[in-house]
């Protein structure tokens, strides 16, 4: 079990978000996480990463407790996350958000060589490289959001809602390249409206309604769950 | 004036000068809310538009005699018209950007009064009549607190509050960013001349001094500490400010000590003020909101 | 044919090196969905920031009900009857979710800090009537029940339905949204499909950026496709995704 | 004469920029401007007082003595003061750091008592010619102390990553934190050296000036803040350039028959430039994307 | 406009006068800017109050100080004038040192009918506020042409230069005096500079005086400033020496100045010099630095005791501590022998005080350099 949550509460001051969740994450596994607007999807990722506090509950990340640790620590564990939103540093340029995104490593040579490999992916970045990350277009903020995130090499890659704003051939690209890194080894944990393509890509998937686990299971059996398919798939 | 005997029954003097300069304050500082803290608009230079209305308002009630009533408007005039004038090229500036170019006008007039002769210059300004009473400073304050509580709830308030918020998405909601912010400017510098007016009629003499950068951080000390764009809040805000170096006197020498350490405690007990967020017309309809406003997580069916 | 409504006549604007648009011409008549699409980057916000004049073109003409609107202020645009939503949500997060509505109403009211303090009888109507216009726009968007909560405290989706019911508050002829589906599921999406027509029954005029590609082409008469600032093509759904200029810069092969 | 206003004005200047420079890096990280900056800078200097005087130390030592002291205290303001507020309204912590100011000024009445306590002699007032311009070891010891200081920081900055650090924590805090930055550790860090660039400045200053009072913090608090905004605030050249320029200015306006409308020289300076340059003259316009 | 001037307030001190102690208010400030006149007063006073009630007290009742900081802010100020009156019941209000404050008080003072003497306000439009209000300083109005004479005369200077802190209305207003009087005996001011209070560097003022080559330097402010001020003067070389009011009277100017000061004049009505005090000065300067580490008094110190001890000998001499009656005594103060001088109170309530004091700086303190008359 590479990450466990158990029981998790989470309140924005009278308004119980997350009113106990438990799921699990294993080591090699792409998990969805999937539910209507509100339902709890991005407080879980950002109690994962310990922005937010639990009012109660455990999350445990190879057998260490997380609750209680400050984010950045957290990332030196190997869990990063692509926040909602994009959340790009906009005074910052493009380069200098990739750079960001591998504050916490020490390989300088390879951290050069990684952001080409960005650069491939996302040739529209390399374009912008020099551009403030503030003005670029919605979706190239979400291109490079994803870059950031992956510049830091996690072990556990939280992404919330990646697909968002991106043209649709973008869209299957993202969702490739989640596969890919996934293969090379990097554990994920994905959020996304696009529940579609997100079941098609993941082993697992849990089902959030206002706060709760409602479904979980084998993600192509979820898709297939008509329930599922009423509520999330648009079919 | 008939009101003034009978509050001298029950109050003495002090009482009366504290609560004077409470009102006198209060005007003033409901000027400065409705600019910092209904629009938003950063304004560390409050005290400079204070001592315009006190200055024109003293000067025409020595040299010219003129009614009480007459010099406070013509004070409250002058310091709305300083502050167009001052409000049209620096409102384009952002937030404290603005502040700095509003504390440094107010440092520059009080430079201007300390080197003019007909202010005085460093002597002050003295043998001004005694005019306010407490019955007028009552009767201003209830009427601005009346015109600031109907504000709230107009198109014109809603549009300050709207600046605030967002002002691109105001201003392509159709606001004019660029005259409402003048017009609030307006409006809180008119009152703060009105209530620089009051105080040179209270306290009798005048110096530029007395109307430094210090006092305009007061002013922002109340407004914020009290609970920025939040009416009751600002009254609140105000008058514990007021009254707390009265009733601090007898920590003596370590009186301004405590205070300081007191702002610092209730911001961080209070950070969006005593009253932050509290507003009048919710207060006063308060039933209907309750009905209305209790299903915040249950949105998602 | 009915009028056109919006004319672009090859409209450019440049930051530094960088040309977002690139001589665009464009037409949408009067009364029609017309959608923008294009890949990340091509300039469709940029278009929209054009029309609503936040930026001012660097060449080109634009013009609404054949009067040309360069270099005018956002909040004439807006009088003049154009609205729009943000791709980034742009609400007054401290207002409630009427009170943002009722700062719609703002341009086609006129009490000012005078009236509001007096508060005659023609201003207590003018108030009352900014009371019912927002309702109007609330409950078009469904969001009635909500209107005392902070705007900032609504789920996602609420909140882009409450930019259009602002925006539809200024009693707009022509309605601008940019990416209102994104961030919705499915189900909801279907909503504001509905939604949409709707407004365009009521005689408006809508104006579309969107990248879910089920959602345009189900919804608009026309499509205008733009690449790096370029138009690259102009049509219907039908015809657009058939395009194979579109397909290769913008939809992919297995799309819809 | 000109020549020699000059000089006194970027010496002024010098000091104005060293504590600018605290203003411009809280500011730039916390979006504050920290009104408690000046009573850091007094503070500062009583510490000099108090080595030379009690302790019978050097000026290099004094000064180490003062930075550290206020760095110490400047970390641990913003743990107290305004750590708490960061997730609040802008305004708040604006608020506590006027508390702290008048906090401190009048602890430091209460100690050292209200009237001004000359600084000891550390440093003889021997004088140097460069052709006509006299130049006093004391002017020569300030230019050349911020002149390393300003150097070392601009690198550390510039170079070090924490640099990046405190740009990223300054726009998003959370955010940051998911790039693996502690934040805590950026913004004390950022107090901790912005404090002691004012201490130096504190005890540069009561050196040359010969006093050091409990409310000589709240002017030169207030000018070094002008520096900074002048200069556009975040900038750290910015700093320095608009606390030369307002040293130089303010000299000359003073030798120029202005004496009487010295500060509102220097404030209608500052904000005619923010006319013209809203965002200071090093500070980078806004960009307005929607 | 004779509109709010209410005198219900005559009951509350005839109340005063019924205790068994005499209150005296002390108006002035502990903290802020002012801070060190108000503590310097204020300790002052209490000598005085101890020496009086040590002796037995006034007419069989012991003096109480009641003391207040107003934070050297004029509202605070106002609110604690109020205060000392109505709340207090003091019969009498020494303060406010300086001139701002006093004129805003005042008025207060006077419609309460409550006597005020400030130990420290030298401005002028302060004792026309009102037959209450008195003071017990040197006046300016009267040394500077005194003092200017003396320099013209006796020490030959023809060309002057005069240093104004513009931020200080004491200052403005001396400098006023100074001007006129430098007219009246035909010297010249070759240079004019201003400076503001709290400023440190005067570098700028300095260079431009300096050229100018002036006998010597007419410096109105106060001792922070102008010992700093000469501090400067000597780097860049000038020679000239300073003279001022009493603004400069006190230790700081040499602690700020060293040995920059050296030469500078003072004029005073009241010298700290045991070698020329009287008896009673002397007693005063003994009891003073036992209580002090040995310090020596200030003029304000000096003046809050001659304050107090003003009002208490008119108290005395009225046989009543009502203020209607003993301000009547007090205002026919003649040749009155106080640790400050010698006090006669004139028609219009202005002090006279003679003689002047010209102290000059010799080896780091105070001597007294000569004495001029004055009528
Ligand atoms: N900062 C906040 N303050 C108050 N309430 C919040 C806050 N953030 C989220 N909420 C509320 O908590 C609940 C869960 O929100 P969350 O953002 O986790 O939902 P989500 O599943 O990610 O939705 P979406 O699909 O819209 O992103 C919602 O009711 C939301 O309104
Ligand atoms: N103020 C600006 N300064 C510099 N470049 C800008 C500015 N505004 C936009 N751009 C650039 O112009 C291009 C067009 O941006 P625009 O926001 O219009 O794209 P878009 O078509 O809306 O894309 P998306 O679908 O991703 O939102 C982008 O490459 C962007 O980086
Ligand atoms: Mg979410
Ligand atoms: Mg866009």
């Amino acid at each position: 079990m590479l990450l466990d949550v158990k029981d998790l509460h989470v309140s924005y001051g009278a308004i119980r978000a997350l009113r106990g969740i438990s799921c699990q994450i294993r080591e090699g596994e792409i998990v969805a996480l999937i539910g209507a607007n509100g339902a709890g999807k991005s407080t879980t990722l950002r109690t994962i990463s310990g922005l937010i506090r639990p009012k109660s509950g455990e999350i445990t990340y190879q057998g260490q407790s997380l609750i209680k640790m400050p984010p950045h620590q957290i990332v030196n564990l190997g869990i990063s996350q692509v926040p909602e939103g994009r959340r790009v540093f906009t005074r910052m340029t493009v380069m200098e958000n990739l750079e960001m995104g591998a504050y916490t490593r020490k390989d300088k040579a390879k951290v050069k060589e990684d952001i080409k490999k960005i650069f491939q992916r996302f040739p529209r970045l390399e374009e912008r490289k020099n551009q403030l990350a503030g003005t670029l277009s919605g979706g190239e903020q979400q291109m490079l959001a994803m870059g950031r995130a992956l510049m830091s090499k996690p072990k556990l890659l939280l992404l919330d809602e990646p697909s968002m704003g991106l043209a649709p051939m973008l869209v299957q690209e993202i969702f490739a390249i989640i596969k890919e890194i996934n293969q090379a080894g990097t554990t994920i944990l994905l959020v996304e409206q696009n529940a579609h393509m997100a079941l098609s890509i993941s082993n697992r998937a849990y089902v959030l309604e206002t706060g709760e686990v409602v479904l979980s299971g084998d993600a192509q059996e979820l898709a297939n769950n008509p329930e599922v398919k009423k509520a999330y798939l648009g079919e | 004036m008939n009101m003034d005997s009978i509050f001298s029954m029950f109050l003495n003097d002090y009482y009366i000068q504290v609560l004077i300069m409470l009102g006198i304050y209060l005007i003033g500082a409901l000027g400065l809310n409705l600019i910092s803290g209904v629009t938003g608009q950063l304004s560390f230079g409050h005290a400079a538009f204070l001592s315009i209305g006190a200055y024109t308002s003293a000067i025409l009630s020595l040299r010219l005699h003129l009614p009480f009533p007459m010099v406070l408007l013509a004070g409250g005039f002058m310091a709305a018209l300083w502050g167009v004038l001052l409000g049209y090229p620096t409102l384009r500036l952002t937030g404290d950007y603005l502040g700095i170019a509003t504390l440094g006008f107010g440092e520059i007039v009080r430079v201007v009064f300390l080197n003019l002769s007909i202010t005085g210059g460093a002597l002050g300004l003295s043998g001004i009549p005694r005019y306010t009473t407490l019955t007028l400073v009552i009767v201003l304050v209830v009427l601005t607190v009346w015109a600031m509580y109907r504000l709230e709830n107009s198109r014109f308030g809603r549009a300050l509050v709207a600046i605030r918020e967002d002002e691109i998405a105001a201003e392509a909601m159709g606001v004019n960013i660029t005259t409402s912010k003048i017009t609030a400017f307006a409006i809180g510098t008119f009152l703060a001349g009105i209530s620089g007016g009051l105080y040179a009629h209270l306290i009798q003499y005048l110096n530029p001094q007395d109307f430094g950068f210090q006092k305009s951080f007061d002013f922002l000390t109340f407004v914020v500490l009290g609970g920025l764009g939040s009416i009751p809040g600002v009254i609140l805000g105000t008058t514990v400010l007021t009254l707390a170096p009265e009733f601090l006197r007898f920590v003596a020498e370590y009186r301004m000590m405590v205070y300081g350490a007191l702002m610092v405690i209730m911001m961080i007990f209070r950070p969006r003020g005593l009253l932050g967020g509290v507003k009048l017309t919710r207060l006063l309809s308060r039933r209907k909101v309750q009905n209305t406003g209790t299903s915040a997580a249950g949105g998602a069916n | 044919m009915a009028n056109n409504i919006l004319e672009l006549d090859s409209v450019t604007i440049r930051f530094g090196g960088l040309t977002a648009v690139d001589s665009v011409d464009m037409n949408i008549e009067e009364g029609s969905i017309r959608a923008l699409i294009g890949p990340n980057g091509a300039g469709k916000s940029t278009i929209f920031n054009l029309v609503t004049c936040i930026y001012t073109p660097t060449s080109g003409e634009i013009r609404f009900m054949g009067q040309t609107i360069n270099g005018l202020k956002p909040h004439i645009i807006t009088k003049m009857g154009i609205a729009r939503t943000f791709q980034n949500i742009r609400l007054f997060g401290e207002m409630t979710v009427l009170d943002n509505v009722k700062v719609g109403q703002h341009c086609r009211t006129r009490t000012g800090f005078l009236g509001a303090v007096l508060r005659g009888p023609r201003v207590k109507k003018e108030e009352a009537h900014i009371t019912e216009a927002a309702m109007a726009a609330l409950e078009l968007m469904e969001l009635s029940h909500k209107k005392d909560e902070l705007a900032k405290n609504l789920p996602y989706g609420e909140q882009r339905r409450l930019e259009i019911a602002r925006a539809l508050a200024t009693e707009p002829k022509l309605l601008l949204l940019d990416e209102p589906a994104a961030g919705m599921n499915p189900q909801e999406k279907q909503t504001l499909m509905k939604m949409i027509r709707k407004i365009q029954e009521m005689g408006l005029t809508i104006f579309l950026v969107e990248h879910d590609m089920k959602f345009v082409m189900s919804l608009s008469h026309r499509i205008t496709v733009l690449d790096y600032g370029k138009k690259i093509a102009a049509g219907s759904p039908a015809e657009i995704q058939r395009d194979p200029a579109v397909i290769a810069a913008y939809l992919g092969k297995d799309v819809v | 004469m000109l020549t020699q206003q000059l000089l006194n004005g970027i010496t002024l200047g010098a000091t104005y920029a060293l504590i600018a420079l605290g203003y411009t890096m809280v500011y730039g990280i916390i979006q504050l401007i920290n009104f408690a900056h000046g009573e850091i800078y007094m503070v500062g200097a009583f510490i000099g007082v108090l080595m030379v005087s009690v302790f019978h130390q050097g000026l290099l030592i004094s000064l180490c003595a003062a930075m550290a002291f206020c760095m110490i205290m400047g970390v641990a303001i913003e743990r107290v003061a305004y750590r708490p507020l960061r997730r609040s309204t802008r305004l708040a912590p604006l608020i506590s750091a006027i508390g702290v100011s008048i906090f401190l000024q009048t602890l430091m009445t209460k100690i050292e008592g209200p009237q001004a306590v000359a600084f000891p002699h550390v440093i003889n007032d021997s004088l140097y010619h460069m052709g006509a311009i006299e130049i006093s070891k004391i002017q020569l010891i300030i230019l050349v102390v911020s002149s390393l200081l300003m150097l070392g920081l601009h690198f550390i900055v510039k170079y070090v990553k924490i640099g990046k650090a405190m740009r990223a924590a300054s726009e998003d805090y959370d955010t940051a934190a998911l790039m693996g930055i502690n934040v805590n550790r950026v913004i004390s860090f950022t107090f901790a050296i912005g404090s002691a660039l004012a201490a130096a400045g504190g005890v540069l200053v009561g050196m040359y000036f010969n006093s050091v009072a409990p409310l000589m913090g709240v002017l030169a608090g207030l000018k070094a803040f002008c520096a900074a905004v002048l200069g556009g605030i975040g900038s750290i050249p910015g700093a320095m350039l608009g606390g030369l320029f307002l040293g130089v200015a303010e000299t000359l306006g003073v030798a120029g028959g202005f004496d009487l409308y010295k500060d509102a020289i220097a404030f209608t300076m500052l904000i005619v430039v923010l006319l013209f340059r809203p965002t200071g003259l090093l500070g980078r316009p806004i960009q307005r994307k929607v | 406009g004779g509109g709010g001037q209410k005198q219900n307030s005559a009951d509350s001190n005839q109340a005063a006068g019924g205790g068994d102690t005499i209150k005296i208010g002390f108006l002035g400030a502990k903290t802020g800017e002012h801070a060190a006149f108000g503590v310097e007063t204020l300790k002052g006073m209490k000598m005085a109050a101890d020496d009086i009630n040590k002796a037995g007290g006034v007419n069989g009742k012991k003096i109480e100080i009641v003391e207040s900081d107003h934070g050297s802010k004029i509202t605070e100020g106002t609110n604690v004038t109020q205060k000392l009156i109505t709340r207090d019941k003091v019969v009498a209000i020494v303060g406010d040192p300086t001139t701002g404050i006093t004129k805003a008080a005042a008025p207060i003072a006077q419609q309460n009918k409550v006597v005020l003497l400030s130990a420290g306000a030298v401005g002028t439009g302060v004792v026309e506020i009102g037959d209450y209000i008195f003071r017990d300083v040197l006046l300016d109005a009267v040394a500077a042409p005194a003092v200017t004479k003396y320099v013209n005369q006796k020490l030959g200077w023809k060309k002057v230069a005069l240093i104004t802190s513009m931020n200080n209305d004491y200052s403005v207003g001396l400098s006023k005096l100074f001007r006129k009087a430098v007219q009246e005996n035909g010297m010249e001011i070759v240079a004019e500079q201003s400076i503001q209070d709290r400023d440190q560097n005067f570098s700028a003022q300095v260079t431009a005086i300096k050229d100018k080559n002036p006998d010597g330097i007419i410096f109105t402010g106060y001792y922070t400033e102008g010992g700093l001020f000469m501090k400067e003067a000597r780097k860049q070389g000038m020679k000239a020496v300073m003279v001022g009011g009493d603004g400069l009277l006190s230790d700081v100017l040499m602690k700020m100045g060293g040995d920059a000061v050296e030469g500078s004049m003072v004029y005073c009505g009241f010298a700290a010099d045991e070698a020329r005090a009287n008896e009673k000065t002397k007693k005063f300067i003994e009891a003073y630095k036992a209580g002090n580490n040995g310090t020596l008094p200030d003029m304000f110190s000096a003046q809050g005791y001659d304050a107090v001890m003003l009002l208490a000998d008119a108290m005395k001499a009225a046989k009543s501590e009502d203020p209607q009656k003993f301000r009547v005594e007090l205002a026919k103060t003649k040749d009155w022998q106080g640790v400050s001088g010698v006090i006669t109170f004139q028609d219009n309530r202005e002090p006279l005080k003679s003689p002047v004091y010209i102290l000059t700086v010799k080896d780091g303190k105070f001597q007294v350099k000569d004495t001029v008359e004055v009528k």
